[in-house]
């Protein structure tokens, strides 16, 4: 069936390249609209504190100033939230973390705007910070009074400065562990990291005469900005048109809302439209990063190194809001088991409020932290067995019609072919693969892990135009990943038409099919489909056309290569989509316009496998896997660790477009090294000590390793588009495992706590670690 | 950040205790006081500069003492700003005097400060060491005034400065 | 600040006659009053890169120059590279080669690597890497951009 | 009118505009300034461009040996300069490690010695190097030791008017000089550095050790240097390192606590002191 018009499949360069690489590439930053204002925040300098009042006159008198927006243009009802509506677009009644936004001004030049904030009083009365999860708990002070009454989408059994709590278990965790020959425990801790888009994030707004908002933003889904702002604002949803500029990046930190709401409000004021773009620090100190976690594991096994049972609780810092984290407490649990057999399971945690900037989505969804302490402690549990690591994985990976936690069906599974590639492409216990360097230790390091990549809804429109060529409509941005590039190759495919023909729409809240957004590797799969469903539409209607042009049965009727439909074994005798076409515009039938939309159904949990309490998401699924293996060398005056060679295979269904799979296994896993060795937010007090990219640093091209190989794995999912899944995460969320296994391997050391910077590494060698 | 710190004063606590809550004599010990007026019974208004290198930052400061235990404690509050705003200032500071023998005052001092804004984005670590600078260097021009009873206290220029 | 001083720079061959203030950058000039947006602001400290343009031939941070101090320079951007032979070579192999993700350190990336190549037009991976430690990019992992850079190299070389 | 950007062309008028705008700031590559202009930590009403005054641009041999290193010598310049042999490479090493090859492109020695930012390349290497800072003032030029010019965290002993206008390099001598960076990524700021300079005398060798990153000034201690000369032994090296060790001050920040900063001084020294043996061909 490989048409010479196939798109799937092909090394296709991302369609948008050439204006990326001419700079003409438009990002939120790059946008003019004519009488454009510029928009600046004024930020909390207490973590805690009461807002008695404003003085906004020396503000309002600056000449150049146009509006000032504070905490009392949002009325009390309109707070915004995914899962639990707790968060205003500014600071109300209350501040809750050093940076939080209290008030904003609109002025002529983002100077001006900058000079004016800083001008607005604000009178406090300062409340205890809570800066740790353990504090908050204990604390009778409550960072969100009656959190209690918030409307919550799910079951989070909110309480003073808990945010939510979730569980699942299966089997008999008690019996389990009975039933083990070794149990292992092991606590460990994950820092906040930062997601450095090197986009900063801002948005535009404007205002018709009609008084209608249109807001362009750097976002990962025009759908959660506009229901948010309407949420912040209370307006519907109506009164609010969203699109989206190119995105410089994003990783889960453009996912849910930042400034629109601000931005809106300060054009819905100065009746102009306005610009606000944060700077670099305000990025840092007020977006929102990846939870630090505290987490237990108990693990038994059997003497053969058969798995029996395990026990993993967290303990997540939220943060001031809700935002995404009670979807990460619940994914990072549902993962936690990892992709193995486990008769007797049971993931339990919590997430508590503190005065810290909002924790939320980023890369890999509480995966990465998770999967440390799970696929650290196994390679331990090997040790103390005397078996391989990857053996002792490969005697307990799901296989076959396994269920992962929760007890979904699997509806296919590559990890198998995963471990097995990454250990022979590594050279794995053929001793050491290359020398260390006088001075230094070296070893290899593996782990694994399962992601999901479906999720709730998404939608396609595939219509025909006037001469015969495609123009598809879907919801879902494109971050930089690629998905405008993936979903136009299913759409050509689907049609068999070449890729020329199809033309993608930039998502528009006012003209595109809903689409929860580009999160959770879930684009390819969950838009793909519905692109392929759309496609299956049009090719019904186009089959329609052409049998009454034939003059045959449309069941005689397939589609060929070219955009053309012709009767099966005769190709000759067909039609091309013109033709079609024409007719359908000007005499009948109508234009062509396929349309699918769909929303992820497989239940989270299967009632009769296993039990959830505070289930978050109930419909999530559709598992990818990966493997890696890593190369690193240990320093051994500093401590330093260096990962000189990575091998990460990914199974993802299908590769619809290998090269730009292989971007997101090469991104992933260089992201995935800075989380493990290098990046970690750190506190001052209540203040963030390393907002700028002089003090909070990422990895440069001499940290990464050149000899990266992503190695794609196809076990062609029936329910994916061509067989799709989703490849956003899986490549980085073993990687600080992978790496935290090599270091042991090479220096007889195991750290329990991210990052593993060069002095805890040296610490742990010279025996000194706390 | 933390800083905190002790020294010793060859003068009795109540000596001493009458020194540090005396506002002119502050002013001249702390290091880059222009000045402290006393507003009410426990307020003070203070302007401070806090130079490092070439940067230098004038903060308006507002002290408030929370807890006095004569003559063994003094609590207070600082709160601040520069006057651009450009900065923000707090500090919780906790003063204990400890009498080992009577003409000998151990002062142990303890503040937790936090700079947000533009200073609070500059080298934390020389910061902290500036701070704690500050902290020695105010210890003894206190000692070496209150020892060599330099101004009686009931002479001090107050907010003169 | 609201006295300006009177600048007049070379931009993409186009001499250009700005008022500015005294503390103005390069960047701001560029992106705000000339409307050339393809230098980026990522971190406004120089550490970046996405900002990276050539002033009199050498690759600088535009958010680290300032405006005033540029007088009678000429500045290259990404907008004006088009003609360049270097850059157009640099910017097919990174399409190719799929250097690029979001884009939005490419301008700064390809400005940073034309650099490389004047000084270095053979360059080995090792030298890629330092050559361009100073571009940021959070997207690729970089081995990719790296590749393009000496995939670039070659066919110049050709 | 005294705001604005002036182009002196000679280091007398640099000065005069100095002494007549005491707010003025020079600007040389910017890199510094410019940063903290950004992040709002100056703001300067008058900037004096060195950038018209050819002398600060020249690297030049001087007559008895050594060089002459304008203050506008760009790192990329120091970086690339072939001509410093022997001891001297210290200084060619530190400046290639200096952030990343654009920022070399802007950045002046000049300005970074000014600037004096504890964690820069320069200021152990120019100490290593036996370097004397060149400050012009109106009542002429003077050269002080980097050893004494270093003051204090973002300190000099630039007096107000004053002006860096170059570094002098002693003769190079025969024997190794290093640079030893250590830092979290590449072009970061050194958590600790090790500058070293090491002359081969017959049998013997005299070193010069200066850490970097471990405290406000360069650090280096007059009785480390003479244990690690004449034939030393490993008792003479562990003594050197703990007594820098002893000497360091480091601050405590993202780039590693304190405590970290003192347990590398030695383990760097070691190293950095080995290598540099091996490569003079007087191992023990």
């Amino acid at each position: 069936m490989s048409a010479p018009s196939e798109s799937v499949g092909r090394r296709v360069p991302r369609l948008e390249s050439r204006e990326k690489v001419e700079g003409r590439a438009q990002y939120i930053a790059d946008l003019y609209r004519p009488g454009m204002l510029h928009g600046a925040i004024l930020q909390s300098p207490f973590p805690h504190a009461r807002i008695r009042g404003y003085d906004l006159a020396e503000a309002l008198a600056m000449p150049g100033v146009h509006a000032v927006v504070t905490g009392d243009d949002f009325a009390e009802p309109n707070r915004m939230g995914a899962f639990i509506k707790d968060e205003h677009a500014l600071a109300k009644d209350k501040v809750r973390y050093v940076g939080e936004p209290v008030a904003a001004v609109a002025a002529d030049t983002e100077a001006i705007a900058r000079a004016a904030a800083q001008a607005i009083r604000v009178d406090y009365q300062e409340l205890p910070a809570l800066l740790s999860p353990e504090e908050a708990l204990a604390s009778p002070v409550h960072i969100h009074e009656g959190v209690e009454q918030y409307f919550k989408v799910f079951d989070a059994g909110s309480q003073g400065n808990l945010c939510s709590r979730t569980e699942f278990t299966e089997g008999d965790i008690e019996r389990g562990f009975l039933e083990s020959d070794l149990v292992f425990e092991n606590h460990f801790e994950t820092q906040a990291q930062a997601h450095v888009a090197l986009e900063p994030c801002g948005a535009l707004a404007e205002v018709d005469p009609q008084g209608r908002l249109t807001i362009w933003s750097a976002n990962q889904s025009v759908f959660r900005v506009q229901a948010c702002v309407a949420e912040a604002l209370g307006i519907p949803m109506t009164r609010i048109r969203c699109l989206t500029p190119r995105i410089g990046g994003a990783f889960g930190n453009k996912m849910e809302p930042h400034v629109q709401p601000i931005a809106a409000a300060l054009a819905l004021k100065a009746k102009r439209p306005v610009k606000m773009i944060l700077s670099r620090e305000e990025d840092f100190e007020m977006v929102r990063a990846r939870h630090p976690f505290r987490i237990r594991i108990r693990t038994g096994v059997k003497r053969d190194g058969t798995f029996v049972a395990r026990e993993v609780e967290v303990l997540l810092d939220c943060g001031a809001f809700a935002d995404d984290s009670p979807g990460v407490l619940g994914f990072g649990l549902l993962c936690a088991r990892g992709p193995y057999r486990f008769p007797h399971v049971r993931c339990h945690g919590r997430l508590v409020y503190t005065n810290k900037l909002r924790f939320g989505a980023y890369r890999g969804f509480g995966n990465p932290q998770v999967s440390l302490a799970g696929e650290s402690q196994i390679d331990d549990i090997a040790e103390k067995l005397g078996m391989d690591p990857i053996e002792l994985r490969l005697k307990n990976i799901l296989r076959g019609d396994d269920r992962p936690l929760g007890g979904q069906i699997l509806t296919s599974n590559g990890l198998r072919e995963c471990v097995e590639r990454v250990r022979d492409a590594s050279g794995w216990g053929k001793g050491a693969p290359s020398p260390a360097a006088p001075g230094k230790k070296r070893a290899l390091g593996f782990a694994l892990c399962g992601h999901i990549s479906g999720l709730l809804a998404s939608g396609a429109i595939v219509r025909i135009l006037e001469d015969g060529t495609v123009v598809l409509n879907v919801g879902a941005n494109d971050i930089g990943q690629g998905s405008d590039t993936v979903l136009s190759q299913i759409c050509a495919d689907a049609l068999k038409i070449p890729l020329e023909n199809v033309a993608f729409v930039s998502p528009d809240t006012d003209g595109s099919p809903y689409n929860w957004g580009t999160t959770a590797s879930r684009v390819t799969f969950m838009t793909g489909r519905a692109v392929v469903g759309a496609a299956a539409e049009a090719e019904k209607q186009l089959k329609q056309q052409a049998s009454e042009m034939l003059e045959c049965a449309v069941e005689d009727l397939e589609l060929v290569a070219g955009g053309a439909v012709a009767v099966k074994g005769v190709p000759e005798k067909k039609i091309g989509f013109f033709e079609i076409a024409k007719r359908s515009h000007w005499f009948a039938g109508g234009p062509i316009i396929g349309s699918h939309s769909w929303v992820y159904d497989n239940p989270t949990v299967d009632p009769k496998r296993a039990a959830a309490i505070g289930l978050p998401f109930p419909r999530i699924g559709a598992y990818s896997f990966s493997a890696i293996v890593v190369d690193v060398e240990v320093d051994e005056v500093t401590g330093a660790a260096q990962v000189k060679r990575a091998w990460s295979a990914c199974d993802v269904g299908r590769a619809i477009n290998p090269l730009l799979v292989e971007g997101q296994i090469e991104g992933g896993v260089v992201q995935g090294i800075g989380f493990a060795l290098i990046e970690e937010m750190v506190w001052d007090g209540a203040r963030l000590a390393n907002p700028t990219l002089m003090d909070y640093k990422i990895p440069t091209t001499r940290e990464a390793p050149y000899e990266l190989y992503p190695i794609i794995v196809e076990s062609r999912d029936a329910q994916g588009p061509f067989g799709a899944k989703g490849v956003g995460e899986v490549g980085l969320v073993p990687v600080p495992a992978a790496i935290g296994n090599a270091v042991k391997r090479a220096t007889g050391v195991r750290l329990f706590k991210l990052p593993f910077s060069a002095e805890r590494i040296l610490r742990g060698m010279l025996g000194t670690q706390q | 950040m933390r800083i905190e710190g002790n020294f010793d004063i060859a003068a009795s606590r109540d000596a001493v205790y009458r020194h540090i809550t005396d506002p002119g004599l502050m002013a001249r010990c702390v290091p880059g006081c222009e000045s402290i007026e006393q507003v009410s019974p426990t307020g003070y208004r203070a302007k401070v500069t806090i130079s490092v290198g070439g940067i230098k930052a004038r903060f308006n400061l507002v002290v408030e003492v929370t807890r006095e235990q004569p003559p063994g404690l003094v609590l207070s509050q600082t709160r601040g700003e520069e006057g651009s705003r450009a900065s923000v200032l707090s500090a919780d500071n906790e003063l204990t005097l400890v009498e080992l023998d009577p003409l000998t005052t151990r002062v142990s001092y303890a503040s937790e400060v936090s700079v947000t804004g533009r200073l609070g984005k500059f080298a934390l670590g020389v910061m902290k060491k500036k701070v704690g600078a500050m902290g020695m260097e105010f210890a003894d021009r206190l000692r070496e005034h209150i020892q060599t009873q330099a101004v009686p206290p009931s002479q001090a220029p107050g907010s003169a400065a | 600040m609201s006295d300006t001083l009177h600048v007049t720079i070379k931009v993409n061959d186009r001499s250009v006659a700005l008022d500015v203030p005294l503390t103005e950058t390069l960047l701001t000039s560029l992106r705000d009053r000339l409307q050339l947006t393809g230098a980026k602001r990522g971190c406004n400290q120089g550490v970046c890169g996405a900002c990276t343009v050539m002033l009199d031939g050498v690759a600088v941070r535009a958010c680290l120059s300032l405006t005033a101090n540029c007088e009678g320079q000429s500045v290259l951007t990404i907008e004006g590279a088009g003609a360049d032979r270097a850059i157009a070579a640099l910017q097919d192999a990174f399409i190719e080669a799929g250097a690029l993700q979001c884009g939005f350190c490419t301008p700064g990336q390809l400005i940073a690597a034309r650099a490389l190549l004047e000084q270095n037009p053979d360059p080995s991976v090792e030298d890629v890497q330092k050559g361009m430690s100073g571009n940021l990019c959070r997207c690729t992992g970089y081995n990719k951009i790296i590749d393009a850079v000496r995939t670039a190299a070659g066919k110049l070389q050709a | 009118m005294d705001t604005g950007l002036f182009r002196p062309e000679s280091v007398a008028e640099a000065l005069a505009l100095l002494a007549r705008l005491p707010d003025a700031k020079l600007i040389s590559g910017g890199a510094s300034l410019v940063a903290m202009i950004n992040a709002r930590l100056a703001d300067p009403a008058a900037l004096v461009s060195l950038a018209g005054i050819g002398e600060l641009k020249q690297i030049a041999a001087a007559p008895g040996g050594g060089f002459r290193i304008g203050a506008m010598a760009r790192h990329r310049d120091l970086a690339a300069e072939s001509r410093f042999s022997g001891t001297l490479a210290v200084l060619q090493m530190a400046a290639a490690q200096i952030a990343n090859s654009t920022v070399r492109n802007m950045g002046t020695i000049g300005g970074a010695v000014a600037h004096a930012d504890p964690g820069l390349d320069y200021p152990p290497a120019l100490v290593a190097a036996d370097a004397s800072i060149e400050i012009a003032a109106a009542g002429g030029r003077r050269q002080v030791p980097a050893g004494e010019f270093f003051v204090d965290w973002f300190t000099t002993a630039l007096q107000p008017g004053e002006m860096v206008s170059a570094v002098h390099l002693p003769a190079a001598r025969p024997g190794i000089g290093l640079y030893h960076k250590f830092a979290r990524v590449s072009g970061d700021y050194a958590t600790v550095s090790v500058a070293l300079t090491l002359v081969r005398e017959g049998r013997a060798i005299s070193t010069r050790a200066a850490i970097g990153g471990c405290g406000p000034t360069p650090l280096m201690v007059a009785e480390a240097n003479r244990l690690l000369s004449g034939d030393p032994t490993a008792e003479n090296l562990r003594r050197a390192g703990e007594l820098l060790q002893a000497a360091a001050d480091p601050v405590d920040d993202v780039r590693g606590s304190a405590e970290y900063r003192r347990m590398l001084i030695p383990r760097m020294l070691a190293r950095a002191f080995d290598e540099a043996r091996l490569r003079a061909g007087a191992a023990r």
